[in-house]
């Protein structure tokens, strides 16, 4: 199995971070097992790895954001964070105000602020990657991606998902569908089962909350007789939940995207807009755990070391770094 | 695509959807039904049926049995419902704000509930999706077999026999029992009914705790029903749409069942058309079931027909 | 005769008011006992002390003897007492029979037994002839009906007492004989009654015993038989009045209302108003005689506005107003006493005061450019309170607690003071005192000298005999003739009342 | 702990974002309490400033002038409002439900307008974030240098005082007005209010537009007065926290303005306890404001006092 590219361990040294306090600016409650919670483990993973001392604010409003930010930077928070694109402009205003300290915002997008790090994920590698296993591993030619709801972000990932199969000259019919929301397990299930009775046989998931309801509609499929069916997991690695037919699938990992911001800080590096991929570990491919055919596993391996050597062997795969 | 949308409706699958996504609409409306004839606002579906779905998962994992989540689902929604009756009956509190504010209580309070049983303590991150015990169908003896018709109707978890069987129930308790011609009386005159000895309170309590029961059931269905698992917010709406099942019924229980089918026929065509790649525009499909419930706000408003004294609190005079 | 209830030193203060004061009564077995007195004297405070609806503030109540505490109408009607209350406590969705059957126990408990309960008032109102559909729901019946149905409600309930607040205000008088027939025998079967009216000659008609009150207190206690509607009125009104109007002859002028083969549906969509010509000149009263239910609240509502009309024509001083909005029929100078002053009169939440220049208030002197002139409202207000004398401490309290009484006097007062061209009284002294009768229908002469036309809507044919220059028979969204009073023999009223005589030559009779 | 709390009582910029959190409560609720007066539900509050917020962005980036934005914001409030008086009042169908299907309607209609503005055309995503001109305050001449007092209350965007402007206005307007006695006898008795010349449907629709122009103003306020953007949703809530500010204030200017208030204080202060890491935890903090609410509707419920058709369609008879 592949394992995730290690971070590149940048030149400059880091001590420069330890000691610092870092303060974070959260849209909703830690333990919304999503959003939130991945905000709230970089944290304390950067706590860890880095001696900062950390606090954070829930449930912050846009239109309070800036208040709050101001209170953490007079309370003499060195590195402030904003979760969220929402928070573009606060973040800009406070930034501006507080030119020595460091602003970083996840999802943004503002590039002129030299102490003002937006970062995002780079779009596009998940879909076309994803969307190869998925097309080569299906048996019916049936693949849907299963999206909580619509964004442009998403909406890219999964034009990627098609230009990949078409690209491999597969014939397989791509469905993109949306639940219309992305906490409603009892909806995604129900149109998971809807994809199923289409022929669909490989799923990508990517419906938040919803996601337990997509494996439990393929757990009873799957229990009935249907056990080619395989669910490729977004976001993390949710092989946990139902390790006889769910992929790792692809991760955007957070912690990772923090961490290399908060080393782009340390090195000195002025505030700009950053948005990582693959070629900086930020986002990566999970084990298979043997649920794929092993000549498929290990031309997927193949195509990937290929990539990361030489992007232009996917000529189609535009990455996108302002989504 | 005319042959595509033709192809849905001649699956039975298709069918068995639409009765799956009925059921908790159903079991929601069915007991909101009860308070709403006693003269209650039960805007408050969403909250007591959050409830329900909270202690279905919390009652499944701490017996390790479906029905122990069935029964503390059934405790969570009455202790919902108790709160509304306390707040509006006893307090005489305005109702619709009452809902509201006992709606988003419920979305709070489920949270902190699943992280105290599943996080090991107060405010702690749960970390992982939990999985407990749940439903699986029951497929009726003789009648399951039958083709087409078997699999459509007979081949369900209980909680969907339930819901449908709620019907005749519901109708029989409102139109031929002592109790149902209480509850009717206080819905339409209060004081008419308080003159007569009928104890307002009483009746307003006890069809709010039944109105908890079974919107704490339709919550069940959610969590261990359909999954196996809880998620903030999993009702997601359809607490609203039980209520609007309501109106659209005209309060009469078959007219409940219609648009408790109507909304679930929405919501599976739905889900549908867009696996069958229809060239509809998903944001029209998501927004099919608003149109549906316009469209019968418009078609059967008329003559207003809710109980008369729906929303007001009663209070004894001049003591 | 055993006596059956006594009240003894009984007191009732509300805030401000002492409503019942050192009330002493006795009711015997078997007997008709009347309750008399103006408007706001005590009569339904009294009653709802007994019936638990309120608690006496001093006094002691003895049933049968024995002191009770009544806490609640429930103990009341669990001792054995019936309460048929002015407005009717029945709930209109639900039947007759479900009417009735509320709140008791079914014999097959928690299962309705509809059934039983049918025959059962089946039996009862042949006994007492108070027939009425049990499986009806009680919104389709007429009102005479529903009084059935509640005092059904009453006997099944095997009361021992019965407690009737002003019956007869809402009924027609075939059914107020019908009513008085039911009492009789009720009372011959050893049931006591206690009936509260305004009207003596029912008092004379019917009762064995008459209390009158007064300010809250006993005035006057005596059997019937030894005393006379002249005495009585005294003692309730602490005055002399005069008992007969003293009407000029009219001096009517040019044709102001003209209805011309009107025809309307009623509430529940069939035929209420079925091609109705009339008309009415200035200065004459054209009095509307018929039996409740046949019309007469939707001839007024139609000619105001207020409801649609299927076909015909309606002219005010010659313009085109069927249904034209209500605002447009106003500014014609059109005055309206509709029947239901609570629903569609008075806004009884707001003061007294705008309600008595709610018709005028976008106008100076009581508002300019949109803004109330509060100083002008409130002179006007005091002044019309002093006129009317409607009794209330100040002009600015919510209209809602004036006594039924009173409330009527607010809307006369409104609709009179503006000088109208065209009146239509619909039921305008329901439930009044005879003062305050009296009064009303001293105001609507003085209206009819000062050159109205007046449409007079009534059930109570004395109140139409008295007043009325012409005198039109409804029936059944029909005018079976018109007749001027001078030679309108009551025999021939009565049966066009019910329908049985029709007058030839078509409707129009001058 | 305490002596934190204190701190931000004694900070003038708390002060500031009480009143600045209160604005949106208040604008919504002050017309919203016309339309209530007039015998109508306004719970749909919350969709009629979603079509606001997404007007002002629109309009601010169309006409290139923020004034633009306010005046596209009113009219996409009122339209909202005009639907409303179409189902509510023309049709005569179920308040509530309509309340709830407009704020539903309202959530799709504001994505797909704001798409097909920003995104050039019908369905497309919008890729970026949009950026328009926005409110900037106005530090009142004189007033906003009185040290203190100044910044609080006199150094604020327009909206703001507009706000507050509007309690004694629509005070004014309600008790002072012949419009005004309408509305309140409209809302207490439509029939009777019929029968005096008033036409019902003519107010309901005026209150209505009203009610829709004030929440098009309190979404404005929220996409291009605080921000000058719009996200999804971005009311998030604050209709429903209007329309309890209504029902705390009984129906009463005064008492509304301060239900707004109250609301505002208690989010404002919060979020201040967060980032000061008192410890109270946050579920304790967030749940603040609906504890307050319940809190209101248990002090001050007693005697209905709502306007007595309130939620009643008018019809008149016949045919
Ligand atoms: N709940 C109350 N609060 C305050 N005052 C009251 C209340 N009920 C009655 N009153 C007062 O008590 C007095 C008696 O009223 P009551 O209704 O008993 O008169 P009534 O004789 O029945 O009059 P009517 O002939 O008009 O029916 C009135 O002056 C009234 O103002
Ligand atoms: N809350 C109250 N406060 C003060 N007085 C009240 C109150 N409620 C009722 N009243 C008084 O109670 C009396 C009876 O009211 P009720 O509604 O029974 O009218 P009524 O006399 O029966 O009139 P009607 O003859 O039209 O039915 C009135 O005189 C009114 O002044
Ligand atoms: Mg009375
Ligand atoms: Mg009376």
């Amino acid at each position: 199995a592949p394992q995730p590219p290690a971070a590149k361990t940048p030149a400059a040294p880091l001590s420069g971070l330890s000691g610092m306090k870092m303060a974070a600016v959260l849209s909703g409650p830690v333990n919304d097992a999503g959003w939130n919670a991945n905000a709230y483990q970089a944290l304390t993973e950067a706590r860890d790895k880095y001696g900062l001392e950390i606090a954070y604010t829930e449930y912050v409003k846009v239109e309070d954001a800036a208040q709050v930010m101001r209170d953490y930077a007079d309370a003499g928070f060195q590195i402030i964070m904003a979760h969220g694109n929402e928070y573009s402009d606060q973040i800009s205003e406070v930034a501006r105000e507080y030119p020595d300290l460091h602003f970083i915002q996840t999802n943004g997008s503002e590039a002129g602020i030299p102490n003002l790090y937006t970062v995002g994920f780079a779009i596009g590698e998940g879909g076309y990657l994803m969307g190869w296993l998925a097309c080569k591993i299906s048996q019916t030619g049936k693949v849907a991606f299963i999206i909580g709801e619509q964004y442009p972000a998403v909406q890219y990932q999964a034009q990627m998902v098609g230009q990949a199969c078409a690209d491999l000259g597969l014939q397989a019919k791509v469905l993109e569908t949306y639940v219309g929301s992305w906490t409603d397990p009892t909806k995604t299930k129900e149109l998971t089962k809807a994809a199923l009775e289409q022929g669909v046989d490989v799923i990508i998931l990517m419906a938040d909350s919803g996601d337990s309801g997509a494996i439990e509609a393929v757990r009873e499929a799957y229990a009935a007789g249907s056990t080619s069916l395989r669910i490729i997991s977004w976001v993390k690695d949710k092989n946990h939940l139902a390790p006889e037919f769910v992929l790792g699938g692809w991760t955007e990992d957070v912690s990772r995207e923090i961490d290399a911001t908060l080393q782009l800080i340390a090195a000195g590096e002025p505030g700009g807009h950053f948005a990582f991929g693959l070629a900086e570990g930020v986002v990566y491919p999970n084990p298979m755990y043997g649920l794929v055919p092993a000549e498929v596993e290990s031309e997927f391996n193949q195509l990937l070391q290929d990539y990361l050597q030489d992007p232009s062997i996917f000529p189609n795969l535009v990455v996108r770094r302002d989504l | 695509m005319l042959n595509d949308l033709l192809s849905i409706f001649a699956s039975p699958e298709f069918y068995q959807a639409v009765l799956r996504m009925a059921t908790p609409l159903l079991l929601a409306a069915m007991g909101g039904l009860v308070a709403e004839r006693a003269g209650l606002v039960t805007f408050s579906m969403e909250g007591m049926m959050l409830m329900g779905a909270v202690g279905g998962v919390i009652g499944s994992h701490l017996t390790g049995s479906v029905w122990g989540g069935l029964l503390l689902a059934v405790i969570f929604g009455m202790l919902a419902g108790l709160t509304y009756a306390v707040m509006a009956v006893s307090i005489g509190a305005h109702q619709i704000v009452t809902c509201v504010a006992l709606n988003m209580g419920a979305m709070g309070l489920t949270s902190v509930l699943f992280g105290l049983v599943f996080g090991g303590g107060s405010g702690a991150v749960v970390q992982d999706v939990i999985q407990v015990a749940s439903l699986s169908p029951w497929k009726i003896p003789l009648l399951g077999e039958i083709p087409i018709l078997g699999p459509i109707f007979f081949n369900h978890i209980p909680l969907v026999y339930l819901a449908f069987l709620t019907v005749p129930a519901v109708w029989f308790l409102l139109y031929r029992t002592t109790w149902g011609l209480k509850i009717r009386a206080v819905g339409e005159h209060p004081h008419a009914a308080d003159a007569l000895g009928i104890s307002v309170v009483r009746v307003r309590y006890l069809t709010l705790l039944f109105a908890g029961a079974f919107a704490g059931l339709a919550g069940a269905f959610l969590s261990i029903g359909v999954l196996n698992t809880w998620q903030e917010n999993m009702t997601s709406g359809r607490g609203f749409i039980a209520y609007t099942a309501i109106v659209f019924g005209k309060w009469q229980p078959l007219g409940v069942l219609l648009g408790a089918l109507l909304f679930g026929l929405a919501d599976a065509l739905q889900l549908r058309v867009q696996t069958m790649n229809i060239a509809i525009p998903y944001q029209a499909m998501v927004a099919f079931p608003y149109v549906v419930t316009l469209l019968a706000l418009i078609l059967f408003s008329g003559k207003a027909s809710w109980p008369a004294a729906s929303g007001q609190a009663f209070k004894r005079e001049g003591k | 005769m055993p006596e059956l209830l006594r009240l003894e030193k009984i007191q009732k203060t509300f805030p401000g008011v002492l409503a019942n004061d050192n009330v002493d009564l006795t009711i015997q077995r078997g007997e008709i006992h009347a309750l008399l007195g103006e408007n706001g004297s005590g009569k339904t405070t009294l009653m709802n002390c007994v019936f638990g609806v309120y608690r006496p503030t001093r006094g002691q109540i003895y049933w049968k003897g024995q002191p009770m505490e009544i806490h609640q109408a429930h103990d009341a009607i669990a001792l054995g007492m019936g309460m048929v209350h002015q407005h009717f406590m029945l709930i209109p969705q639900l039947t007759v029979a479900e009417n009735v059957i509320l709140g008791l126990k079914s014999p097959r408990e928690p299962f309705l037994n509809l059934e039983a309960v049918a025959r059962q008032i089946f039996e009862t109102g042949q006994r007492f002839h108070l027939n009425v559909d049990p499986h009806a729901p009680v919104w389709s019946l007429p009102v005479g009906a529903q009084q059935r149905v509640e005092i059904l409600k009453v006997l099944y309930r095997q009361a021992e007492l019965l407690i009737l607040d002003e019956p007869t205000a809402v009924l027609t008088p075939g059914e107020v004989e019908e009513l008085f027939a039911v009492l009789k025998e009720l009372a011959r079967a050893g049931l006591s009654i206690i009936f509260i009216t305004h009207k003596l000659e029912e008092v004379m008609a019917i009762c064995d015993q008459v209390t009158v009150l007064r300010n809250g207190r006993v005035v006057a206690s005596s059997p019937v038989d030894q005393t006379t509607p002249q005495d009585l009125a005294r003692s309730m009104v602490g005055r002399e009045v005069a008992l007969n109007l003293q009407k000029p002859p009219a001096q009517p002028g040019e044709v102001v209302l003209s209805v011309q083969n009107l025809r309307a549906l009623g509430s529940r969509g069939l035929p209420a108003l079925n091609n109705i010509s009339f008309e009415i000149r200035a200065g004459e009263i054209l009095g509307i005689a018929g039996v409740d239910g046949n019309g007469q609240t939707e001839l007024g509502d139609v000619i105001a506005g207020l409801r649609r009309a299927a076909s015909g024509r309606v002219t005010i001083a010659g313009q085109d107003t069927l249904n034209r909005p209500p605002r447009e029929i106003l500014d014609l100078n059109f005055a309206y006493i509709p029947p239901d002053r609570q629903r569609t009169g008075l806004l009884m939440e707001l003061p007294i005061a705008e309600n008595l220049v709610a018709k005028t208030i976008t106008r100076p002197p009581f508002s300019r450019r949109g803004f109330l002139q509060q100083a002008e409202i409130n002179r006007f207000a005091a002044q019309a309170v002093s006129e009317y004398e409607i009794k209330t401490p100040q002009a600015s309290l919510p209209v809602r607690l004036l006594s039924g009484g009173n409330q009527q006097k607010v809307v006369l007062a409104r609709e009179v003071s503006r000088r109208p061209r065209l009146l239509i009284a619909s039921q305008p002294t329901r439930g009044l005192d005879i003062g305050a009768s009296e009064y009303v229908h001293r105001q609507m002469l003085a209206a009819r000298a000062a050159g109205a036309a007046i449409l007079l809507i009534s059930t109570d044919l004395e109140e139409i005999l008295s007043l009325s220059d012409r005198i039109a028979v409804l029936y059944e969204g029909q005018i079976m003739g018109i007749l001027a009073t001078a030679d309108a023999p009551i025999h021939k009223i009565g049966e066009m009342m019910a329908g049985v005589f029709r007058q030839p030559g078509g409707q129009i009779a001058a």
